[in-house]
């Protein structure tokens, strides 16, 4: 329970750089697909560079309103994205210590990240335009897709440690990691953290059919404070899976932070390489398929932790 | 949050504010997606003041359901309500006053009450883990809560999805076509209810479109759009405000 | 180096510029903008018609300031002076009643003669402390109370406007009409024009559509008016000159007809949200077009091009994705006229989208062969059939997106792909532009 | 942190919910009241457990308020659908016709 102030001003800081590095990553994989190759070390760090450079951009440029506006929706939306990671970002440890660890630290993570169906609504319902509405109501689909199995997968994981602070299911996975004997738990909770974050294949409620959906209408600050926030969720949700799943800082050799940065680089390039290689996801085929397999599916895993938890 | 002394203090005197304030905007709000949010925050302040009160998992299982509910109470508001974007100015209540009137004796009562009551100082010392105290009791002494919880949400599915659907009790048995004339089950005899209320406002929509007379008044079920209704003028009700407004912002 | 988001625009009968404005946007690694709120430069295929539509004012004013134009007259001038001469929307029509002074945050421009209803006065008290609390803006309402009890707001929207995308040309109304919903609901329904300034949509087309939140209740299919004298259809010219007895290799048609199938391919991946496969596929279509008898393509394009074309054909999620969408039987592509790719998918398979794409992938598949044949093109060809008409593909759209959520309304759309060149009236007759240069794709025999 | 506070907070939670039951005409507003209510009612219960009796009673009637609340929300907007459908209504007034 590290109680020391740094702690609070350091996340934040940790969680940008995490986005910027995993958005550079993102561009690149994006323009050798779109621009061919990198040919030399200078393309290569330049289209690295892009994602800051579009932020330097977004930041001169003025910001336009629709007609008939509800501004004040848009920008708590805007602004309550990044909130919602942070706050969520406040149970995840690095090695052993976090900024907070509650009894209660999973929940705390459910109630921030559920921030999001708040944040995304208002913001597509904000500009009073139809195509930035649409987005916004996709999400709310996804919302309802995505909520239930998360929920049981996030349970299953504090079943399997007897609690709900993170500091002690990270304890619980000395031996075995949850990831082994927990693999659908673990499966769902990624797809989760992919929705969660409204990217790769989730990304409907910003889909390129609907000229980004809810984001349709942002521009200048709103527009990089809303994708900043998503970028900062994606790692958020990528970083919980390590402390849920895969052992926290436990690892040979390396420190314990060490550890943790290098399975949540992990974690998030595979979520960025998935969004390469499907398709976005309509929503109304992918309710059907979380409702009436991920449940199901990630109930039995539930059943099967209870019953090894209740023999052990 | 263990009982943090006067910092707690500080912190509750301002969330149970914000919690009212945010209350009484539910009300004065004109559109709904405001009123929506605003009741989220109260409901989020009342999440935080659990939390303040030591119950750590009821407060943030409350901000959890609180967020999701809200979200999608939104969708209800924005379906069935008149005035969603709070463009149209219109109040929708009736008695306002009787209603202000009543819910201050209310608040005036149970303020004597709380601090005429002398309620007990001696308490229990509080358990080191709630959680784990509520559990036990809802797996034990409470099984019938939540056997009956269980039972109520499950009805409460059951009775959601047979309602809200078309092809539930209610609706046509075969969903009317999309264009096709009117179901039976729209009798004629709402036609012209006495409906006092209504009467001497201008019971048509007002028009903000003078070439397409879509003369939808309340009286007007017929199933034809558009329809001119030569006895409603267009013109009344159409606010003031003609052409080349400035914008809000 | 300067990076400008670019929002690419084109008309009908300027398939060409786009082409070249695209090749030369890639080689500035300028990205495309998804809406006009992200772009901060508008690029118009084409010559911009004089007096201004009211579509191009829309989408000139929704770009966020300093908004700069340009118009590409011909293809080699995106490549030598992208932004050598931004065009002043001046004339008649670009002045809009309603263009606000400078200074003022760009609004979203109002279209002609519609009255407005009352505005109300927001403003924000306070924000509220905790930023993840319900907003507090607290909203007063300087105008009288009018009782006048409106219809039920609904499902989709209250105004119905607002909506961007080019064409903005519906009405501002407070509220919005009622109709019969598919749950047997009476909900709010608005109409809406989707157009040409959309992304990854055929080029000058506009869908006027009647929506119920993301259902499509009704649409109507049309076009803005295309370049009079911008030369033949891109996609057609190898067969039309064939058809007037010049001498048209089989391979530069087939390298044609396979650029305008990766074309087709690359926007409709791009609806999908497949964006690396789209980015791949348009690509590969500048290389192979770029090719010529003398330069043919070269191995590694093949190579690229088999591998995308197996990518496509064996992603299982796009199948899940697509099949059983947008279905256009025999007997309705046989009572429509529809020839081209949606008559033999409809002839092989249901005839839904998925049929289509596979239909694409073969015939891309198949011209790869045909690459280096000098032997002369056919007039009418089996081997190599003519780019398929526009008209009958716009005739089969309204009832094939009635009922459909908007994400499969695109979908549809992308599949059947209207290219709207053949629409443009041919050059013979174009009236004369006094200002503009003289058209270089006036003449057939233009390479 | 004293008991008054929480108890007041519930009391004002709970007439600012009454008065919107009784004054508006929407059904949906008024449910919104009633959440209101609901949210007055598991403040008291809190501030009961923590000052009062700390047994699980108190905690089990903040559960029963919260399911309460999620099933009043749930039920009440099948009602209003089902109710919109057949007689495209769904003011207080109109619907009171069910009465006959």
């Amino acid at each position: 329970m590290a109680d020391a102030w740094w702690s609070v001003l350091a996340l934040p800081v940790m969680l940008v750089v995490a986005a910027c590095v995993a958005a550079g990553f993102d561009a690149l994989l994006g323009a050798s697909a779109a621009y061919g190759p990198a040919g030399s070390v200078r393309v290569w760090g330049t289209r690295a560079a892009t994602p800051l450079r579009e932020a330097r951009r977004l930041l001169g440029q003025p910001a336009r309103r629709t007609k008939a506006a509800d501004t004040a929706l848009v920008r708590v939306g805007t602004a309550l994205l990044p909130t919602a990671a942070l706050l969520a970002g406040a149970v995840l440890p690095l090695g052993f210590t976090a900024v907070s660890d509650p009894g209660v630290g999973i929940v705390w993570f459910n109630a921030m990240e559920a921030l999001a169906w708040a944040a995304v609504w208002l913001t597509g319902w904000g500009p009073n335009a139809a195509l930035s509405m649409i987005g916004g109501y996709r999400f709310l689909a996804l919302g309802l897709a995505y909520e239930l199995p998360h929920m049981f997968a996030l349970t299953t994981a504090g079943l399997g440690a007897g609690s709900l602070r993170v500091g002690e299911v990270v304890a619980a996975q000395e031996g075995l990691w949850f990831a082994v004997w927990m693999p659908v738990a673990f499966a769902v909770y990624l797809l989760s953290a992919l929705a969660m974050a409204f990217w790769g294949p989730f990304d409907q409620p910003v889909g390129a059919d609907a000229a980004q959906g809810a984001a349709a209408e942002l521009s200048g600050v709103d527009r990089l404070v809303f994708f900043g926030g998503r970028w900062l969720l994606l790692v958020v949700a990528a970083a919980f899976s390590v402390p849920l799943f895969l052992g926290g800082g436990h690892g040979p050799l390396l420190p314990a932070w060490a550890w943790t940065v290098v399975k949540t680089a992990a974690v998030l390039a595979l979520l960025i390489g998935v969004r390469r290689a499907l398709p976005t996801l309509r929503l109304d085929r992918f309710m059907g398929l979380a409702w009436m397999v991920l449940l199901p599916l990630v109930l039995l895993q539930a059943l099967a932790v209870s019953v090894v938890v209740v023999l052990r | 949050m263990t009982d943090g002394g006067v910092w707690a203090g500080v912190v509750s005197v301002v969330l149970a504010v914000l919690a009212v304030i945010c209350a009484v905007q539910v009300f004065r709000f004109d559109s709904m997606a405001r009123a929506t949010y605003a009741l989220l925050g109260s409901l989020l302040c009342v999440g935080g003041e659990v939390l303040l009160l030591g119950l750590d998992y009821l407060g943030v299982v409350i901000v959890l359901m609180m967020t999701v509910e809200m979200a999608l109470m939104g969708v209800f508001m924005v379906m069935f309500m008149m005035n969603p974007g709070g463009l149209m100015p219109m109040t929708m209540v009736h008695n306002a006053r009787g209603a202000a009137v009543i819910s201050g004796l209310v608040f005036a009562g149970l303020t004597a009450g709380i601090f005429l009551v002398p309620w007990p100082v001696s308490r229990t010392r509080a358990p080191a883990d709630p959680t784990h105290d509520l559990g036990r009791a809802l797996m034990g002494p409470h099984m019938l809560t939540m056997m009956t919880l269980g039972l109520a949400l499950f009805a409460a599915i059951v009775a959601t999805v047979t309602l809200a659907t078309a092809r539930g009790r209610y609706g046509p048995s075969t969903p009317a076509p999309p264009h096709g004339p009117k179901g039976p089950e729209h009798p004629d005899e709402t036609e012209a209810p006495e409906r006092p209320h209504e009467q001497e406002a201008a019971p048509e929509r007002p028009h903000v479109r003078e070439d397409s007379p879509h003369a939808h008044s309340r009286e007007d079920l017929t199933p034809s759009h558009g329809r001119q209704d030569p006895a409603h003028p267009r013109e009344t009700g159409s606010p003031a405000h003609p052409h080349g407004r400035e914008d809000p912002s | 180096m300067e990076l400008r988001t670019v929002l690419l625009v084109a008309q009908p009968g300027t398939t060409e510029i786009r082409l070249a404005a695209e090749r030369e946007l890639r080689r500035r690694a300028w990205p495309l903008a998804p809406s006009p709120a992200a772009a901060d430069l508008l690029i118009l295929c084409g010559p911009p018609p004089i007096p201004t539509p009211p579509w191009l004012a829309t989408l000139h004013t929704q770009l966020p300031p300093p908004r700069t134009l340009v118009a590409l007259h011909t293809p080699d001038q995106a490549a030598t002076g992208l932004l050598a001469h931004p065009v002043h929307l001046e004339g008649q029509g670009a002045e809009h009643p309603a263009q606000r002074p400078a200074q003022r945050p760009a609004e979203h421009a109002e279209d002609e003669g519609h009255s407005e209803h009352a505005a109300h006065e927001e403003h924000r008290e306070h924000e509220g402390p905790h930023s993840e609390h319900g907003e507090h803006g607290g909203h007063e309402d300087p105008h009288s109370e009018h009782g006048g009890h409106g219809q039920h707001g609904g499902h989709g929207d209250h105004g119905n406007h607002g909506d961007h995308g080019g064409h903005a040309g519906h009405h501002m109304e407070g509220m919005a009409e009622r109709g019969d919903d598919r749950d047997g609901l009476r909900l709010d329904r608005w109409e809406l024009a989707y157009g040409p300034g959309l992304a990854d949509w055929p080029a000058g087309l506009v869908l006027r559509v009647v929506m119920q939140g993301d259902v499509v209740q009704e649409a109507v299919a049309g076009s803005v008016d295309g370049v009079p004298g911008s030369g033949a259809a891109y996609w057609h010219e190898p067969w039309l000159r064939a058809a007037r007895g010049a001498e048209v290799t089989c391979g530069e048609a087939a390298r044609r007809r396979c650029g305008a199938r990766l074309d087709s391919l690359g926007r409709l991946l791009a609806v999908a949200g497949w964006a690396d496969q789209a980015a791949r596929a348009r690509r590969l279509r500048d290389a192979v077009l770029a090719a010529t008898a003398s330069r043919p393509v070269d191995p590694t394009v093949l190579g690229a091009l088999s591998a995308l074309t197996r990518r496509v054909r064996r992603s299982r999620t796009l199948r899940w994705l697509t099949r059983g969408l947008g279905q256009l039987p025999a007997a309705r592509v046989r009572a429509l006229g529809v020839s081209g790719p949606a008559m033999v998918a409809a002839s092989e398979g249901a005839g839904d989208v998925y049929d289509r794409i596979r239909v694409w992938l073969d015939e891309t598949d198949g011209s790869t062969a045909l690459f280096t044949d000098t032997g002369p093109l056919p007039p009418d060809s089996a081997a190599l059939p003519q780019h398929p008409p526009s008209a009958p593909l716009l005739a089969a759209l309204p009832e094939m997106l009635a009922g459909a959520e908007f994400a499969c309304a695109r979908l549809v759309l992308a599949s059947l792909d209207p290219d709207l060149d053949d629409a443009v009236p041919a050059p013979a007759h174009a009236h004369g532009h006094p200002h503009a240069p003289a058209p270089a794709g006036s003449g057939p025999s233009h390479g | 942190m004293s008991l008054d506070v929480f108890l007041l907070l519930a009391a004002a939670l709970f007439s600012v919910g009454l008065y919107g039951v009784l004054s508006q005409q929407s059904v949906v507003m008024l449910m919104m009241g009633l959440e209101l209510m609901l949210g007055g009612v598991i403040v008291a219960a809190a501030a009961v457990w923590h000052f009062l009796f700390a047994g699980a009673d108190a905690q089990v009637l903040v559960v029963v308020a919260v399911t309460v609340m999620a099933v009043e929300m749930a039920v009440g907007f099948a009602v209003v659908t089902a109710l919109f459908r057949t007689r495209e209504v769904d003011m207080t007034d109109m619907a009171a016709e069910l009465k006959e």
